[in-house]
């Protein structure tokens, strides 16, 4: 079985034509040892038929049993309401079967579809260009740092502790590669990045400072005023890495003069998907424009004066530019950037107001009802944060989160998945899919589960 | 019909869609300090209904494999399986949190574990990592691999070998990893040469970059012979998989000698191109290279899936989480479909259906490679240009014929190139009418050259103009 | 470009999908005599993507709600939202097999339920049921609970009563519940006059119809009154509830002295209309009718909801199972998303459109009926005879706009009339550029009648002939 | 909350432009009276937001437990295999947010598929002409006995009591209507339609009958030669009840010189969806063409002369022919009909005729084993079946099948839903559906079920 639509006869025909015998003949330049090892070690079992196949494929997706908990997983990747349109759309066949659109004539679907997504990451972030998308924020914000090497001519990134670690995970691979020192700043006693000693390990040989906000342990950062200074004083550009939500209610990135703003658009109506595909957001000022990396589609006009996009300043591009590139990337994530532009046109700004401030006030309502009732601490408890804060219990996280989750509940990440000591913390996530009756049964069951301790 | 940007829609007093309200007592103004929030969003308001005629509209505007041939080269435009979609929106993959705890989450691990092993036995390698997005990604981590690899055996190799018919992204990922390009120039047979290759190798290659077959659709014969020599330098051999899908069930990269592989899944295993993305390049490696792979990888104890963050000499992580996973799970429901038989017919019909299409293509065109190919060939229209038409000017033309052009200009080795794939998915009867539009044109050619040079007509828009793109850069609808 | 029949792409050999293998020792042809099987199914065999490739350019094609602006009156082409697809595509409700035991199917039972309570809050009824499966299926459905109410009295009485300006399903659903049909004629208001309507009530007469506002899009003033005479004259008054989108929220048919209503699901409550179904048209009723309802009933006991059989006056069944179950489904969603006030905005919103829309057009057409409309109106294009222009040319140069033509040619009383029908979901924008093509269009009337006369000149095919199609009666492809 | 886009400024512009001051007085001429009790009694609380909404649906649906049960139901029902592809195209905007194409130009893609509906019924019963669809099978045959009524001008119609005894209710209800005499014939010993009683019962008065086949009771009808002869003889028509995909391989309608095939069109890729909507097919032959209820799709030219569709022989239809329509059926189940032909021609004649063999092949393996291993008495032993079949069983059939229930089967349809008196029989159906190690399931807990009493 396969999806080849060929009768016998044709093929017999086919052959004819190309004047050989069999399919076989087809091959024969392969070396008969290497076509001996395929047949003897090529061997997959197929699924009987189509309802097997479902059958077998539904059966293993049950056994995430984790999606019917009631989750505040955060750290990255968010549980957002996506309008059904947003997943319409993913179906449209011209947008997901189509290639890279290189005929923009027959493009202009997806063409325009990702000039908008462009313009709407720029109203969002108040930056004046946007990439076509890059394939999530962690190879994003490596994309970046990259950049502001190209663009300072200099080889030394420093990137705030407040850094998703998995983004410090990925840039380490990144700027290794290339020889690029990478220093990690730590944060304050109140999670903000510390300035001073920013100030302290900055220097004109840096090239580019990379900051989180709201940074990964869910502070915002208060003091973007002072770094940037700092940054611009030596002649470095300034990287931010943001979660676009949060963009509903914050300044954003172009108050602060930010260089190079990235991060991960999931948030935009994408689906959590186990980690992927998502969609890695960049965009900068104009003066930058030709050290982005990707496709980037532009607005021009056909042979009769009319407005239509293209791709544009491919000359930056691998399958032009090859060694010089300004990045290996071809393939993106282009149904994603689409899913963003869609989910950010049927929100427009009431709505992505309305579902930041949803958030937000859901997630402070929490935290005070965890610090009232519950008594809990709160890492951060002086800190501004947006939709994320960190909890400290009285025990092993990983066994308190065990205990919550045979209330089928996830209770959150525990942060000793990156930080080895810190294993009586929890980074707790609220979006607006979490109702109020379920921050209600999370307290709850946080009682019972202290109580028992 | 002229469709408006959105942002010609908006109006602020527009309603949005129907979304809760939050809660008075803890909203960002009561308290955040004032110069933490932002005043105004410029994002756009239109109305439910307006977004829906909008997308749909511009959807009308486009072409995809589900509307007809797109026999676009070296990207395996292939039908994608509606069967797939169905599996990959089961909610209990698209609503899986990446932190969601092992035991919560074996189904989806079981998927990636089971897609390794599938890929292993298709490939010849021995281990996958599924963090690469793309066929690109997984070269760049590839590399990083081997050059790990090379520096824990104390070695400074810093040259990356490619063919001059080889993808740009060979040279832009040697880049990024840190090593320098050289460019062996192929044979008269469109191949690598031994006898070549042998005046490019020395101490400080890294890494040989091949595709097999080659972006000509021809297969490296000489393949055995260069593995070998690769090896007697020292040096790793490494398989651009990008087209994989003319040799699956007859070759594997691993028996050819190759030390690290990228598979596109997005091609060869015919997940959906979604317009340029997403992809996924998953990259395996052979046996010795596996302590090197990046973390977490998906491991299997007999009883139960887990992630593995203990890798030894890990070159870390190239992306979050682990990769572009509703992919991952369309390519395994395409592997677990076909089988071993269902995969070696896709190669074979594929291979049949661009041997087929040469044949009868190349009265038309200059064929400068004529011996048998594998999943694509290679014409050249240079035999056009005492007429003044360019291979740009077919491809336009081919537009208003309702198809989608074959690759142009590349491998950059042929001049006026038309690279052609016609995959294994269309029909004789498809072929045969492409072959037939072709002859029409060139027809034209002759007759009505204007009609070509001026293409395409029927489209939504004319040729557009892509040098004052670039010149006005005009990138937002600010 | 051509789209070529399934027949004509079909060749026996070519493959199906991936199908399970039936059990060897039970084939039919090794059990059953060989006289009841079939020799050949005569059915076309063509590939997967063939299938794909053929329905989705078809699907390029068409028009819908979600392309643009469909003032097709009488029709309530609203906007269908997205959200009530999503629901309806739950598996627990498309899986669901009718005979499911009570206990085990609660879900779709308390969707029938309490669908069947909002129906009643928003028109005023009792009860209603969901078996007739569009409005005309209501109608039936109705006047054989009438005919069963009456006859149960020992009346047998025959007479329909319908104004002139009544659907053609009125009629045509009294002659198939037995009952003749008599007309009465509108007055110059478009209205029933309660004076001509007592010359036509008599004993024989079963039941009034009517659709209130009417097809004129204008509000029965009198049908207060009109209720009184009809009950009066032991007759009684049925709701044709195609129009209910123009009064809900400011009146219920119920208040108004109305028995019987039907409702449709696919206008109203903006459940999509297929390319001209499924819809739905469920029946409500006052209590003294409700024993005459079919059978089951849906009904909760304070803890269970269950079907009930036990009718004790039923008409019996008019179709198989409950209904049309996924459309009552995104009815309920549509209404517990709205809520009373959001259903009532619907309304005014539907006639605000309609009122500005008739101010804008009545410079152009002549307007027979100028009072204050509900959710439409009707113009008159006799205007335009003298110029040896149909309102079809205009309808037809509407399609290469773009747009969708008003219905034309009802309601029969008027003289090539437009029935103009915005609905709530269009933008002011949206009518004003409508205003502005029509203008366009009577310029061309003017200065090019011929482009008008020959229209449209855009679309996939030019005017179709009808009268050829009658002629040859192609209808399958043998 | 609705879904309107009007701004409050253009509400005032439009107002104004209509020369009113309030939306109210747009409903001025509405007696105040009525207006009162509205605002008085139309009450109904709104979802809080979509996701609110969503949630609330969705644990309603929960709700329908037996979806996740092992079934073995029919009786005018089955759980088919539904080829994805067919999904989407039910979702393709020019399809479903369409109206009745009364606009032939601008709706071809709708009009050339019901054409293509059309024919692939035809393909499949071997009958000349089919509508563009009927509600459902119910309602389907009563228009069928209606046209029988209109072309022999004689006012009785004689069912076989093998027609499903709802297709009898709906029956019954539309021919009383119009005071046509309704004769039922009872089934012989081996469960097929009595052909001495019907010609005892027939007669030159005698406008059409009625068969099912495959019967109610999964029972092949193997005398329908005989039936023709005896309805045809008596000038009346002969009216036959289908189930599709039983087509795969049993002698189409054509072939017994059928008049009127009916038949419900679920089983062609249309989902079970608690009972609706469905799709009634209608064929007959071309000589009965003008007295089809309904829409028909027909082939024509446009103005140069290319192929293209339209509807035809409107002149029969209720917006025309008002009193003297064929039927009074305006909005039908067009989507449906689509389906049905996007399924068909998905399988090919190969699939269909697959599917029919793997359900037929199915159901008489469990069968054989019931009888075999479970030693279970079997209702008409000795009679042809298709997929379906009738089971004895020692106890109340309701009873039996809650303790089968208690093992997550449904184990079919307890006959007693329908006949008082046959209180231990239980309709069984197999489809493609249930696999293998369903039927073994089954099997496994019949005998389990079987030993506790």
């Amino acid at each position: 079985m396969t999806y080849f639509p060929h009768t016998p006869q044709e093929i017999k025909e086919m052959l004819n034509t190309i004047g050989l015998e069999s399919i076989e003949d087809l091959f024969s330049e392969i070396p008969e040892e290497i076509r001996q090892k395929a047949k003897e070690n090529f061997k997959i079992p197929a699924s009987p038929s189509e309802i097997d196949l479902l059958e077998e494929i539904k059966n293993i997706a049950r056994k995430n049993i984790g999606k019917d908990y009631i989750s505040f997983l955060g750290g990255g990747a968010y549980k957002h309401y996506i309008p059904p349109f947003v997943k319409l759309v993913s179906l449209f066949p011209t947008f997901y079967t189509a290639y890279t659109p290189y005929q923009p004539e027959i493009s202009q679907g997806v063409l325009q579809s990702i000039f908008e997504y462009q313009s709407l990451i720029c109203d969002l972030t108040g930056m004046e260009v946007a990439n076509a998308s890059l394939y999530e924020a962690g190879s994003g914000i490596a994309e970046a740092a990259l950049m502001s090497v190209r663009i300072t001519g200099k080889k030394e990134v420093i990137a705030s502790s407040g850094l998703n670690p998995e983004y410090i995970s990925v840039l380490k691979t990144y700027l290794q590669a290339q020889n690029i020192e990478l220093k990690i700043i730590p944060l304050d006693e109140k999670g903000e990045t510390d300035v001073d000693f920013l100030e302290k390990n900055i220097s004109p040989k840096t090239s580019g400072v990379i900051i989180q906000n709201p940074n990964f342990f869910g502070v915002i950062e208060t003091k973007l005023k002072d770094i940037e200074e700092l940054i611009h004083k030596n002649n470095a550009l300034f990287i931010l890495s943001i979660y676009p939500i949060s963009l509903g209610i914050l300044k954003p990135p172009s108050e602060y003069n930010v260089d190079i703003v990235v991060g991960e658009g999931q948030s935009l109506g994408i689906p959590l998907g186990f980690g992927g595909p998502y969609l890695g957001i960049l965009a900068t000022k104009k003066e930058f424009i030709r050290q982005i990396p990707g496709r980037i589609v532009g607005e021009t006009i056909d042979l009769e004066g009319e407005r239509g996009f293209v791709n544009t300043l491919q000359t930056r591009e691998q399958h032009i530019r090859r060694a010089k590139a300004t990045s290996n990337i071809c393939t993106n994530e282009a149904l994603s950037a689409i899913s963003a532009a869609v989910y950010m046109a049927i929100l427009g700004k009431k709505g992505i107001k309305k579902i930041a401030e949803v958030c937000f006030s859901r997630a402070h309502y929490l935290r005070e009802r965890m610090q009232k009732e519950v008594n809990l601490e709160i890492t951060y408890p002086n800190s501004h944060f947006f939709n994320e804060f960190v909890i400290k219990i009285p025990e092993n996280s990983e066994n308190f989160l065990k205990k919550l989750e045979e209330k089928k509940i996830l209770g959150g990440i525990p942060l000793s998945r990156f930080y080895k000591d810190r294993d009586k913390e929890i980074l707790v996530a609220v979006t607006e899919r979490n109702s109020l009756e379920e921050l209600e049964y999370y307290i709850k069951s946080l009682k019972e589960v202290l109580k028992k301790n | 019909k002229k469709i408006p940007l959105i942002k010609e829609l908006n109006n602020d007093e527009k309603p949005t869609i129907h979304l809760p309200e939050p809660l008075e007592d803890f909203l960002p103004e009561k308290i955040l300090p004032k110069d933490l929030l932002r005043e105004s969003l410029p994002i756009p308001q239109i109305s439910e209904i307006e977004v829906v005629r909008h997308f749909t509209n511009l959807s009308h505007m486009g072409y995809g494999v589900d509307l007809g041939f797109y026999p676009l080269g070296s990207c395996t435009m292939k039908y994608n399986p509606k069967i797939n979609e169905e599996i990959a929106n089961n909610e209990y993959f698209t609503d899986l949190h990446p932190y969601t705890p092992e035991e919560l989450s074996q189904g989806a691990l079981e998927i990636i574990y089971k897609l390794g092993e599938a890929l292993s036995k298709i490939t010849g390698m021995d281990k996958f990592t599924f963090q690469p997005s793309a066929g690109a990604h997984g070269e760049l981590t590839a590399l990083l691999i081997i050059k790990a690899y090379l520096r824990n055996k104390g070695e400074n190799r810093n040259i990356v070998l490619v063919p001059d018919s080889a993808h740009g992204t060979n040279p832009a990922s040697a880049s990024m990893a840190g090593f320098e390009t050289i460019e062996i120039p192929s044979d008269e047979r469109g191949l690598v040469n031994p006898n070549i290759l042998g005046k490019y190798l020395n101490k400080n290659v890294a890494v040989l970059m091949l595709t097999n077959p080659n972006t000509l659709g021809l297969f490296e014969k000489d393949i055995l012979k260069i593995a070998q020599m690769v090896h007697d330098e020292g040096a790793l051999l490494y398989y651009d998989g990008a087209n994989l899908n003319g040799i699956m069930g007859y070759a594997r990269p691993g028996d050819m000698g190759f030390d690290a592989v990228h598979v596109n899944l997005h091609k060869t295993f015919s997940t959906p191109h979604g317009g340029g993305g997403p992809g996924a390049g998953p990259v395996g490696v052979k046996d010795f290279l596996k302590d090197y792979l990046p973390v977490p990888t998906v491991e299997y104890d007999g009883n139960k899936y887990y992630l593995n963050y203990q890798v030894p000499k890990t070159i870390g992580r190239v992306r979050t989480f682990y990769g572009n996973f509703l992919v991952m799970l369309k390519a395994y429901a395409y592997i677990r479909l076909l089988g071993d038989e269902g995969l070696k017919k896709t190669t074979e019909m594929a291979v049949l259906n661009a041997n087929y299409l040469k044949e009868k293509l190349k009265a038309y065109f200059e064929l400068p490679y004529p011996s048998i190919c594998k999943h694509e060939f290679v014409l050249s229209g240079k035999n056009l240009k005492e007429k003044g038409i360019k291979v740009l000017d077919i491809a336009k033309r081919l537009l208003d014929y309702g198809v989608h052009p074959p690759t142009i200009y590349f491998p950059l080795i042929v001049e006026e190139a038309l690279m052609i794939e016609p995959t294994e998915t269309e029909t004789k009867y498809t072929l045969d009418e492409f072959v037939e539009i072709i002859r029409n044109i060139l027809k034209e050619v002759d007759e009505n050259p204007d009609i070509v040079k001026n293409a395409p007509h029927n489209t939504p828009v004319k040729r557009l103009n892509e040098v004052y793109a670039a010149k006005v850069l005009k990138v937002n609808w600010k």
